[in-house]
């Protein structure tokens, strides 16, 4: 029994008790209570790392992306309890709507947890995919039309590329077999590592072919990218939160899992070339479509897919610095993003719109809430002194000097996109405010708690996470 | 120094967090800013004057495995001067402007933010706190834009500002990438010790031109300036063009002399043609305006052009080794960013005051306020007379110079650069007098005739913590130009750090004569000069009134015998730009003028206007726009597309992947 | 004599000079034009006679209108006074060279434009709006005869481009040649001599110089008026020293003789100046203002080229 | 012994071709019914092939992958979509986004790609896995071909299944693959998921409405 089963266990437990639970309101609390159960048992490992086992491991990789998950999953719930609570009293949610949504939380929690301390790769694979069934149903709590298309598309594309990365997964093994011999040595990543050396190199890329494909749909990554913007529009957001903050993480941490596999093999292709590609292609797509965007949330849920871009760049780039840079980035975008989706949920309750053209004048109508969507999106547009701006400084001067050609199509890319950001946000933020709105009770701590983080970040990074991110992207290649 | 400067710091710091706490501070952050100022510099002065060695620092910030470097040398210190100086005053000017603000609570906070910022930049000594505290200072500054936000135009200016400024990081990032090298050894003392070479040095001094230029505001690349320097506050408009502009120059300076090796003499000419075209161009779009800020926004880029000039003719000459003549040139562009600091700071201030009087920016409704705002006016007066390079103000001093510097162009060996130096000095000459034309127009319509509107006519005076600091900046203004050499003795280390072994700077010079180029050459005395006049002017008006008369009658105005009261009569700055609008205008910016004149009987009232198209904003930015709203629109259609596309997509990917695999293999 | 009383007799001797040199100009205009014309010392007698008179002020008129007739003329004067005439040793020479010169003259020129801008009549402006345009265009064609100069003698200080002249054998260059038409046609201009304006017009709307200083009276009238004699007579003698410093004093102490010969020949010269100055504008019609562009830029692009011609030669 | 390794071989290979074949079938059919009853035959041709794969590699679990393939896919799916097309009354004709023909050239063009892709790579492996690895990498290709090259749900659910069909075939057809049946459990629980949604979400029709104005409605972008 050691800490890495607790961590698991909490939520599920959390989520089965949940899924008893008839009132939202007590639910509500439960639910918090037991994100910060989470969160405190995955900073344990900090102190004492619990040893591997077949099914479960901690290592430098996902020794702060627990924490950082269970951080973002406690904040969220905060956010969540008084989103849902306005939520019900306007009236967009009626209570029964609401009978699983916070056991469907907490079983989302779990999946990502067990996704990430997972040390086979079925184990990850089954983790994903639940991840995908209990967000579904979040995705659709609305039953209108819009959210049930949103809902609905979500499942098929990802359902398809689940089937995809599965297919990927048994030709990982296929590939490890011959050298690590039947059974489950084969799937366990960690024994896997070690010997990747010697496996087939051809099979190893049509795996991760499947792979990249299966999980960077999950991640977003353009032209897999359709579901995401409407599953974070149409969602609650507080789930919109999490799958900006934690799914597309977990998918990414995946696909880089096997990309670490790849690297070790000298005579494998090197799987770069591939991210490079998509990475670009997203971050493109993302800052173009962000001109035409008329829905706050959409809006965003493209910048996530734009953020992903890079960091698929970044690692497709390789190479310490920039590996480096792709984690930093990662950590930094899930807390910046999350931080913002709290802001747009108060925003989009007090305006009763989600429509950018709407919304206007926020600092003169509503300070606190109006700035902080000014400091989120000044640091997720990548101002410095904000963490994101360390990882695309790092990620500029590094490529810049290997490929100068795809470092300038980046940094069209991130202006174009950056224009776009300031733009609709002088016209969120600034001039006149619009009337009509609606009391509602903010609450903006956890917001503000992850821009302070995101903000300590751009300054001082803690000794401990730089060595992490070290270690991790020398093994990233 | 450092310990001043932290101190410096601190205190700004601590002006950071009271203008968080809101208005009723106001004083508070204003005075301690200028504490700030004050403290850090006095140490910068003692520095120079010391010209001690460079002090370095390193605090485990930014990168991990970097820190954060900060150094103070020479050049650093003389640029801390120009910025706390100028903010000093500046701040002290905000206690009584800033109450008149709007919103108070959009300034306070990030006024002293953008102070740190730009501090920051010139003490930083490697890339990424460079960086950083570049993109602070634009990020401060565009929230003081906005803090006009209600205004549109002023949303879209700090739009257009914030993307340049991005751009312009964009290419200096990627400068530094270069210089850093795949190892990624950001450090600037790394980049001193490994100067880059050829090709890489030939895109490092691309992207630095073009990275500090957005900045700066060399044209093409300043089509933002203007509308966001003259949409700020005024107070932070004297912070944006005559401080933030020399921090930008400041960036150029420390890539382009320092962080690279000697250049190769085509960055002269490169540079040469910028800063001519610059100058040129800034000075004929000033002379079109007729919003008083933003014709002195426009100024701003004619003087970037003119520093960029002599910077140009320093690296020409650095690159031939006639290191002497590489000193002359440096000096003459560092003076005149220390000129150009103080009257531009100087007539925004002027154009605040004129704001506070009259809440008025448009020239063609101002007027005769010499009479309402004596002191205003006679501080305005001396700013136009620097700024138009005449004696005996200190703008002539530099430009002087550079003309010196220009003359001796003749002894570069390239020919291209020989055909360069006498257009350029032509370029140079035509802009400073066009400067001159604009500031008659400028002082002549604002402050000279009669009110054109009731808040003209009806404008008080401002208080004396508003006109006090523009006396001190116009009382610099003066000193500097009549005592050059006080200020070219502190410039002498930064030209030793930057071209070592070019000898003293004006050797020949005391404080009293100015000889940039050996005894019998050419010299200047501004203090000779200024006390002849004097004398002979109080002589004169002493023996006319004695002997002749001293009889005055006041009467109607002459005007021919026309005489006609009404101020719609009076020269507007339409009109008195007009003979320019036709010699220039209309081949630069297209001018059009179109002319109505009601035919007798009809009672409505005749009309005249003028279109000006920018060349720059019409030839680059309009294409940029279209092509991004166009790409926009076409990939737009991905978002509604069907479940079943959106497989087909997915698929496609797929199969394209497993292709590329197949062939791979 | 010391330098210092040579400085003194300079200082007298242009102001001195300046009305006659009108009042020659007059003579010969009238004369080619079949009229006796006023006598020599008229332009004196003028200027007197305004001085005695009282000033009428407009009300609008500011502090800045009474002031700026006193700096302007003293600007003029010391810029005058800058200029060699008769001879190189003179300290006064020192403390301006020749581009400081110009913007000295700037500076009064920007002066006086502000003044037409005071009292708030259309007049005023015209003159101002229009003195300006000229300026913009002749100070950088002057400027670029002083490149020239500068370049060929490499110094921009005036004794020493005299003394140059005087001791090196120059020779007939093509670039000496531009610029001095180029600093002809600056000096007409910046005089506000026929083709580019009429100094004794009185239709208002041909007017620049005239119309700016519409409003001036009396003794600051006569001021403004003696400004511009001494600004003629300093452009003269401009041409003079740069082009032909025949007969100037170089050596120092200055002997009587020397000091004779460098009088007589800056006599003769000016004499010569005024004759020429005098046919060329009975010769000549006045031009549209906005040709004046076009005739100044030409006299700016013969500035350039000469300054080429020499940038290049000095290559070879 | 040699004889019964070729009749080992023979036989997987016999089923997985069998398979393929009713992948193609399953693009060529025009009615809802005839497909289903396809699937329900390619179902129980994945229970024969994972049977046999246990009997061949003796891995008795494989047993259960074969049971729970005859069960559900065999039988209790294809009449759950039965019902829900009688209940829902769906058209019984498909409607095809691109032609049979063309559909059928694009699907062989898709087998020789994954028998260029596989065949090479496994040179080291087992025949028994090539040969089935092959097959199922095409089974899954045009099982993605048949949801985008139908307009109804029911059919698109089809092609998804047979696409897992596909997965399930290499997961037994890899030598030694452990977890095979908790996978493979793990997907029926989100194809049940989906028919589960069919039903849910009231989709008589299609996956996406093709009225793209309502599409547009739908994402809050135009109006």
């Amino acid at each position: 029994m050691s800490i890495v089963h607790v961590i698991l266990a909490i939520p599920a437990l959390a989520a089965l008790l949940l899924a008893l639970l008839p009132s939202y309101r007590l639910a509500a609390r439960v639910n918090v209570a037991a994100s910060v159960l989470t969160l405190f048992a995955s900073l344990v490992p900090f102190i004492r790392r619990p040893d591997t086992t077949p099914f479960l491991l901690i290592d430098d990789f996902n020794i702060y992306l627990v924490a950082l998950t269970a951080f973002v999953a406690c904040t969220t719930s905060l956010f969540s309890a008084r989103y849902i609570v306005h939520e019900v009293e306007i009236g967009r949610l009626v209570p029964r709507y609401l009978r699983y949504y916070h056991a469907m939380y907490q079983a989302f929690v779990l999946t990502m947890l067990l996704a990430l301390t997972a040390n086979n790769l079925g184990t990850l694979w089954v983790a994903i995919e639940g991840a995908t069934l209990t967000t579904v149903l979040m995705v659709g709590l609305y039953r209108t039309h819009a959210a049930l298309e949103a809902a609905w598309k979500y499942f098929i594309l990802c359902g398809v590329g689940i089937a995809l990365a599965l297919f990927g997964t048994i030709l990982m093994y296929l590939a490890a077999e011959p050298v690590m011999g039947e059974g489950l040595l084969a799937m366990t990543w960690s024994e896997l590592l070690p010997h990747a050396a010697q496996f087939n190199p051809a099979l190893l890329n049509l795996a991760f072919v499947f792979l990249l494909v299966g999980y960077g749909t999950k991640v977003g990554l353009a032209p897999l990218h359709a579901w995401l913007p409407d599953a974070h529009a149409e969602g609650p957001t507080p789930i919109s939160a999490v799958l900006s903050g934690l799914l597309l993480n977990v998918a990414l941490y995946s696909v880089l899992r096997f990309k670490m596999l790849l690297a070790a093999n000298p005579l494998a292709v090197a799987p770069g070339p591939l991210m490079v590609t998509m990475g670009l292609s997203s971050l493109l797509l993302a800052s173009f479509m962000l001109y035409r965007r008329r829905d706050i949330k959409r809006f965003f849920a493209y910048s996530s897919i734009e953020h992903m871009g890079i960091i698929t760049f970044a690692f497709g780039m390789g190479g310490p610095l920039a590996n480096f840079a792709g984690l930093l980035h990662m950590t930094m975008h899930s807390l910046t993003k999350s931080a913002i989706f709290y802001a747009v949920g108060h925003v989009s309750q007090i305006k009763g719109t989600q429509r950018i053209a709407d919304i206007r004048g926020l600092t003169s109508s509503q300070p606190v809430l109006g700035w902080a969507l000014v400091l989120g999106v000044v640091a997720i547009a990548g101002l410095p002194p904000f963490g994101v701006f360390m990882s695309e400084f790092l990620v500029l001067t590094t490529s810049f000097a290997r490929a100068p050609l795809l470092a300038a199509l980046v940094l069209a890319g991130l202006l174009v996109g950056f224009g776009a950001l300031v733009l609709r946000l002088q016209g969120l933020a600034f001039g006149e405010g619009t009337g009509g709105e609606k009391a509602s009770s903010v609450a903006l701590l956890p917001a503000f708690l992850h821009l302070i983080l995101v903000l300590t970040a751009g300054i001082y990074l803690p000794g401990p996470l730089v060595s992490w991110f070290q270690t991790v992207a020398k093994l990233l290649g | 120094m450092l310990s001043a400067l932290s101190v410096g710091l601190g205190l700004y710091a601590l002006a950071f967090g009271t203008g968080l706490a809101g208005r009723r501070l106001l004083a508070a952050v204003y005075l301690l800013s200028a504490l700030a100022g004050a403290t850090i510099a006095i140490a910068a002065l003692r520095v120079l004057i010391a010209a001690g060695p460079a002090e370095v620092a390193t605090l485990p910030l930014g990168l991990p495995w970097l820190g954060a470097h900060l150094r103070i040398d020479a050049l650093s210190a003389f640029f801390l001067l120009v910025v706390n100086f100028a903010a000093t005053l500046i701040s002290v000017y905000g206690l009584e402007y800033g109450s008149h603000d709007a919103e108070p609570r959009r300034v306070l906070p990030f006024y002293p933010l953008f102070l740190i910022g730009m501090n920051l930049v010139l003490v930083a000594d490697d890339a990424f706190a460079f960086l950083v505290s570049w993109e602070t200072m634009s990020v401060a500054s565009w929230l003081l834009v906005l803090a006009t936000h209600r205004q549109d135009e002023t949303r879209s200016a700090a739009l257009l500002y914030l993307v340049m400024a991005s751009l312009g990081t964009g290419a200096l990032i990627f400068a530094f990438g270069i210089l850093a090298g795949e190892s990624g050894s950001y450090g600037f003392a790394a980049m001193r010790a490994a100067p880059i070479t050829g090709g890489k040095a030939a895109v490092v001094f691309a992207l630095a031109l073009m990275g500090a230029g957005s900045k700066a505001g060399i044209v093409p690349l300043h089509v933002w300036l203007p509308p966001a320097h003259s949409a700020a506050p005024s107070h932070v408009s004297a912070l944006m063009s005559g401080i933030m502009t020399k921090v930008a120059l400041y960036g150029l300076v420390r890539i382009l002399f320092d962080l690279t090796g000697p250049p190769p003499w085509w960055w002269g000419v490169v540079v040469l043609a910028v800063g001519a075209i610059t100058a040129l161009l800034g000075v004929l779009y000033a002379v079109m305006q007729h919003d008083l800020k933003r014709l002195l926004a426009y100024h701003t880029v004619e003087n970037i052009g003119i520093v960029v000039i002599g910077l140009g003719f320093a690296l020409a000459f650095r690159a031939n080794r006639l290191d002497g003549l590489a000193a002359l040139a440096l000096v003459a562009a560092l003076l005149h960013v220390f000129n150009h600091a103080m009257f531009k700071s100087l007539l925004f201030l002027g154009a605040g005051a004129v704001q506070v009087a009259t809440s008025e920016r448009d020239m063609e409704r101002l007027g005769g306020l010499i009479r309402t705002m004596p002191r205003t006016a006679f501080t305005f007066l001396i700013g136009s007379v620097a700024i138009s390079a005449l004696p005996p103000f200190n703008g002539f001093v530099s430009e002087w110079l550079t003309f010196q510097a220009i003359i001796r162009g003749s002894e570069l060996p390239q020919w291209l650069l020989k055909f360069e130096v006498p257009i350029v000095g032509a370029m140079l000459a035509l802009a400073a007098a066009l400067a001159a034309v604009c500031f008659v127009k400028v002082v002549g319509v604002v402050f000279l005739g009669r009110p054109r509107s009731p808040q003209a006519a009806e404008a008080r005076e401002v208080g004396n913590t508003m006109v006090a600091p523009m006396a001190g900046f116009a009382l610099v203004c003066t000193l500097v130009g009549v005592l050059p050499m006080i200020l070219i003795d502190i410039l002498r280390p930064v030209i030793a750090l930057l071209l070592p072994g070019s000898g003293p700077a004006l050797a020949g010079s005391s404080l009293l004569w100015l000889v940039p180029l050996g005894a019998d050459r050419s010299s200047y005395s501004g203090l000779i000069v200024i006390a002849a006049v004097a004398i002979l002017a109080t002589v004169l008006v002493a023996a006319i009134h004695r002997f002749a008369s001293n009889r005055l009658r006041r009467s109607p105005a002459w005007d021919c015998g026309f005489p006609d009261t009404r101020t719609e009569t009076e020269y507007t700055a339409g009109s008195f730009a007009q003979p320019i609008r036709r010699v220039f205008g209309t081949t630069v910016f297209a001018a059009r003028e179109r002319v109505h004149m009601p035919a007798p009987g009809e009672t409505h009232a005749a009309s005249f206007e003028v279109t000006l198209k920018d060349p720059a904003w019409e030839g680059l930015y309009r294409p940029t726009a279209t092509a991004v709203s166009f790409l926009a629109d076409r990939l737009n259609v991905v978002q509604f597309q069907t479940i079943r596309r959106y497989l087909t997509l997915m698929f496609a990917a797929l199969v394209a992947l497993l292709l590329i695999v197949a062939v791979s293999q | 004599m010391t330098t210092s009383l040579l400085d003194l007799v300079q200082l007298i001797l242009v102001l001195a000079l300046a009305p006659l040199l009108t009042g020659i100009v007059r003579k010969v205009k009238a004369r080619l034009l079949g009229r006796r014309g006023p006598t020599l010392i008229q332009p004196y007698r003028d200027l007197l006679r305004l001085l005695r008179k009282e000033v009428v002020l407009a009300p609008s008129a500011s502090w800045l209108f009474r002031v700026i007739p006193y700096t302007t003329f003293a600007a003029i004067w010391l810029a005058a006074a800058i200029v060699p005439t008769f001879t190189t040793g003179l300290m006064t020479s020192r403390i301006a060279d020749l581009i400081a010169l110009v913007a000295l003259l700037g500076s009064a020129r920007f002066g006086l434009a502000l003044a037409g801008m005071d009292v708030g009549t259309s007049f005023g402006g015209i003159g101002s709006s229009r003195e300006m345009m000229i300026a913009s265009l002749a100070e950088p064609a002057m400027l670029m005869v002083t490149f020239t100069v500068a370049l060929l003698v490499r110094s921009t200080s005036l004794p020493h481009i005299s003394e140059f002249m005087l001791t090196h054998a120059v020779g007939i260059r093509i670039s000496l040649l531009l610029g001095l038409i180029s600093l002809a046609m600056v000096a007409i201009a910046e005089n506000a001599r026929i083709p580019v304006d009429n100094p004794a017009t009185h239709l208002e709307l041909t007017m620049v110089h005239e119309a700016m200083v519409l409003e001036y009276s009396g003794r600051h009238l006569a001021l403004i008026e003696a400004a511009s004699m001494v600004k003629l007579l300093l452009y003269l003698s401009l041409i003079v020293a740069m082009f032909l410093p025949w007969g100037m004093g170089i050596e120092l102490p200055l002997g009587w003789a020397a000091l004779g010969i460098g009088l007589g020949a800056y006599a003769a010269k000016l004499m010569v100046g005024a004759v020429l100055l005098g046919v060329f504008e009975t010769a000549i019609a006045k031009m549209r203002v906005f040709r004046v562009a076009e005739f100044l830029g030409g006299a700016f692009l013969l500035g350039i080229l000469a300054a080429i011609f020499l940038y290049v030669s000095e290559g070879l | 012994m040699p004889v019964l390794a070729n009749l080992t071989y023979d036989t997987a290979h016999l089923l997985d071709a069998g398979m393929l074949v009713l992948s193609f079938a399953l693009l060529y059919q025009r009615r809802l019914f005839g497909v289903l009853k396809i699937y329900a035959m390619q179902a129980v041709l994945l229970a024969a092939a994972a049977a046999w794969q246990a009997h061949a590699q003796d891995a008795p679990q494989l047993y259960i992958t074969a049971a729970t393939a005859l069960v559900f896919k065999g039988a209790v799916i294809p009449i759950a979509l039965h019902r829900i097309i009688v209940r829902l009354d769906i058209h019984r004709a498909i409607e095809t986004a691109l032609g049979i023909g063309p559909t059928l050239v694009v699907g062989v063009a898709l087998v020789s790609l994954s028998i260029l892709l596989v065949l090479p790579v496994t040179a080291a492996s087992a025949a028994l896995t090539r040969e089935s690895l092959a097959s199922a990498l095409s089974i899954v290709l045009l099982g993605l071909l048949m949801m985008i090259t139908r307009r109804n749900a029911v059919s698109q659910v089809v092609g998804f299944m047979s696409l897992e069909n596909g997965l399930i075939l290499a997961a037994v057809g890899v030598k030694g693959m452990p977890l095979v049946v908790e996978l493979s459990i793990a997907f029926e629980v989100m194809v049940a998921f989906i028919i589960f949604g069919i039903f849910f979400f009231h989709i008589r029709e299609r996956f996406d409405t093709l009225d793209v104005h309502d599409i547009e409605r739908f994402r809050g972008e135009r109006s």
